[in-house]
């Protein structure tokens, strides 16, 4: 385990940093690009890791255990927002049989 | 160092690959790849604790709740909804120029300088519930409240209407 | 509901008591059963070595008969093949030459004489179809082959040995 | 990193490799002989003396069947089911520790693969990825029958992690430690975890028997309701896999069981036996104790299965939900009740 954390204390912080905010922009094209809301559904938890991520790097930088308690949080909110959000998209598919978010147009009327 | 490098790229291919699969079972799968190296991520930043939680909560609960939805509803690549070519495209642009915004910000960060893990123990089981059972008692029996009321929330959605035949 | 007959008992089932709904001390008790199982004697033949002994009415093999003088029994009638409900016998009949009475019974017999044992469903029919007593179904259990062909069984599997072949086994043997 | 580290991992990785394969190779020959002994039969006893062959006969059968792919079936989803499900069964066996380091040539080897100091929620995460094999088989298979089969198991394996984790949650009181190092070394001699845990053990263990899919909880592959379940249109090694698969998960669960509750390699009068035999032997022998429990559970398993009959599906949730997790939940209050009252003084 040493050998690990010695090998990676060479990666700069700055690195992390862009890596996450590429997952973030991914996973942003994701929620733009897609009809399906399960997919769109599934970019936005891949935003969520990258800002998991992101903190997680920050916190081990920083030697500050607030940040990976952080993460700790948004792992329990995120299994919350599937359970519901994914209990939606059930309820959307039974009564329209489609996961299509063009459908979900008509809650505007 | 190369390491982190090599599992970095992997994360990116197969979050690009998420998005862009048009078969939604793909998708839910090289997710759960992302996510492995995600957990990869965390092991090399000697977040254990964090490292398990992700494989646990995210690998095998999350996905398998994805999975399972997408499997009973049978989507599949004919039934797949797509967006037109243009939209795509302008949503590329989009999401490139927030890549740059962000990037040009994480510039001016340059001058924090911190380039080495401070505390290397700090993820472990010990340290991290230490903090999390004094600091953030709130917070964590807050959310407790939280997972219940998601809880009742998605049985209640996701139970069927006896009244109305639907 | 009032039952129409009037005979209609409803069982009146007691609620679980707390031991048994807990369950375990029932699957503890049908596990102890299987468990004193292990011990008790094995039913097990171990077949091609011991034979269980068979009954009374066993069919098994097919065997074509001879008569006392060790002449073939069967006349090639053709009463078997069509009394078969599985149409697993099939022959062709021949003339008896001079000089094949020691051979032959009538002047007709069975040329070749066949039994699918695939299609043959050991029922018996033929054997009671025989006008001239020539088939049995008296043999042993019909053992499995790697070929299909191989289960068509033709006169050197299904004519009972003659005297003369027998002495000669036992003179092999001896 | 040093070369001989290096030699010494890989020659723990390999023998623990072929040790695993073998038991589950020969746990499918006992599992037709315990039925048998329990049937009043003597099964399988042709392949060599007492049919000890009789798992190569079955490997080399598998081997050479034809292999069918359906129709309309996903071709690579259809290979990577069987290839997950054995990667998955054999990813937990990594952080269990078999015996007490041992003296080799005057080299200290410890006897685990690696010892993270998070393995209970290690073998956690691996049993909680097994799910994945199955799901992805059945569905790739194309047939309404084996999706079932899929879902049945998910949610099963879903509904039962939550009352292990619950039963585990309780005995990481006692033990104060997640790593298996530390919990196996704690159980020295007779003071082993499960005379104060019993109900714990309980609740683990029928869990256990859930996560691995064996009788009475075999509803993902119950032949009377879904012609075979996930596995249905799976045939030759693919399906050799599956089964592979459901022995090797039994194997580590059983370690998992004898290491968590019954003291691993620990045994009444184990000082006394490596005073005598030196640090070689002593250990060796103790790696015999934990191999004759694992058995031994592995037995109970096969014991269980041609004793009692399948649950049904709603009385499987109903055990899972009403039953277990409120007592894992009982558990883990009286459990900290007692620590608290024997900590105040």
């Amino acid at each position: 385990m040493d050998n690990f954390v010695s090998s990676i204390q060479t990666v700069p912080l700055n690195h992390y940093l862009i890596l996450s905010s590429i997952i973030f922009t991914i996973g942003v094209i994701g929620v733009l690009i897609r009809r399906n809301a399960i997919i769109i559904f599934m970019s936005v938890e891949l935003m969520l890791n990258a800002v998991n991520l992101l903190l997680t790097a920050f916190s081990a930088y920083y030697g500050d255990a607030a940040g990976q308690v952080f993460v700790f949080f948004i792992m329990a909110l995120a299994a919350a927002e599937v359970a519901v959000g994914l209990a939606i998209i059930v309820m959307v598919y039974r009564n329209t049989s489609s996961v299509d978010i063009n459908i979900l147009n008509r809650l505007k009327w | 160092m190369i390491l982190f490098y090599l599992v970095s790229l992997l994360t990116i291919t197969f979050s690009l690959l998420v998005i862009f699969t048009k078969n939604p079972i793909y998708s839910v799968l090289y997710l759960i790849a992302t996510f492995f190296t995600f957990t990869i991520h965390y092991v090399l930043l000697n977040a254990q604790f964090l490292a398990v939680v992700n494989f646990i909560v995210y690998m095998g609960a999350i996905m398998v709740l994805f999975l399972f939805v997408l499997m009973l509803m049978n989507l599949n690549k004919e039934t797949e909804p797509m967006k037109s070519n243009l939209i795509k495209i302008i949503a590329v642009i989009a999401g490139g120029s927030l890549l740059v915004t962000l990037i040009g910000s994480f510039k001016q960060l340059d001058a924090l300088g911190i380039s080495t893990i401070n505390k290397p123990e700090i993820g472990l089981v010990e340290n991290l519930g230490k903090v999390l059972f004094s600091d953030f008692l709130l917070p964590f029996e807050v959310s407790s409240i939280l997972l219940l009321s998601a809880m009742v929330g998605a049985v209640l959605l996701a139970k069927k209407d006896k009244t109305d035949n639907g | 509901m009032e039952s129409l007959s009037g005979r209609k008992k409803v069982l009146e089932q007691k609620p679980m008591t707390f031991m048994e709904r807990i369950y375990l001390p029932a699957i503890f008790k049908g596990m102890g059963i299987t468990f004193m199982h292990m011990f008790k004697k094995k039913e097990t033949t171990y077949y091609p070595e011991q034979e269980r002994e068979f009954s009374e009415n066993w069919r098994g093999m097919h065997s074509l008969k001879r008569d006392e003088n060790g002449k073939e029994r069967c006349t090639a009638c053709g009463l078997c093949a069509l009394s078969c409900p599985a149409e697993a016998i099939t022959m062709t009949s021949a003339e008896r030459q001079k000089g094949e009475e020691h051979l032959y019974r009538e002047e007709k017999y069975a040329a070749v004489y066949e039994i699918n044992m695939l299609r043959c469903i050991f029922c018996g029919l033929c054997e009671e179809a025989c006008p001239k007593e020539a088939i049995y179904l008296d043999g042993p259990i019909v053992p499995s082959e790697f070929l299909r062909k191989d289960f068509i069984y033709g006169k050197d599997k299904l004519v009972e040995l003659s005297i003369t072949d027998l002495e000669a086994q036992k003179g092999v043997l001896a | 990193m040093e070369l001989a580290f290096l030699i010494e991992k890989v020659a723990v990785v390999v023998i623990l490799f072929v040790l695993t394969l073998t038991i589950a190779a020969y746990s499918t020959l006992a599992e037709r002989k315990v039925a048998a002994f329990l049937q009043d039969r003597v099964g399988p006893d042709r392949a060599g003396p007492f049919g000890v062959f009789q798992p190569l006969a079955d490997g080399g059968k598998m081997f050479f069947k034809e292999e069918t792919t359906p129709n309309g079936a996903n071709k690579w989803l259809f290979i990577a089911g069987p290839s997950l499900a054995l990667l998955t069964s054999f990813l937990g066996s990594a952080v269990i520790p078999w015996g007490q380091p041992i003296n080799f040539f005057g080299r200290i080897v410890p006897l685990q693969v690696t010892d993270i100091n998070v393995g209970i929620l290690y073998i956690f995460g691996v049993v909680s990825l097994g799910v994945y094999g199955i799901m992805i088989g059945g569905w790739a298979s194309n047939n309404k029958y084996s999706l079932m089969g899929a879902v049945r198991g998910a949610s099963q394996n879903i509904s039962y992690e939550i009352a292990m984790g619950l039963s585990i949650i309780a005995l990481l009181l006692v033990t104060n430690s997640l790593s298996f190092k530390v919990i196996a070394e704690q159980q020295h001699g007779i003071n082993w975890n499960f005379w104060y845990q019993p109900l714990g053990f309980l609740i683990f263990l029928v869990c256990a028997f859930a996560e691995t899919n064996r009788v009475p909880f075999d509803l993902p592959e119950c032949e009377t309701e879904l012609i075979g379940g996930y596995n249905t249109e799976y045939s030759g090694f693919k399906m050799g896999a599956y089964m592979f698969a459901e022995y090797i998960n039994m194997f580590v669960s059983s370690a998992v069981m004898a290491t968590l509750y019954f003291g691993g390699y620990n045994y009444p009068g184990m000082d006394f036996v490596n005073q005598h035999l030196g640090t070689t032997w002593g250990p060796l022998v103790g790696v015999a104790v934990l191999l004759g429990k694992i058995l031994a559970f592995i037995f109970f398993f096969m014991w269980v299965r041609w004793t009692v009959p399948r649950f049904r599906y709603d009385q499987l949730m109903n055990l899972g939900w009403k039953i277990l997790i409120p007592l894992a939940i009982a558990n883990i209050v009286i459990t900290a009740c007692v620590i608290t009252f024997f900590d105040k003084f």
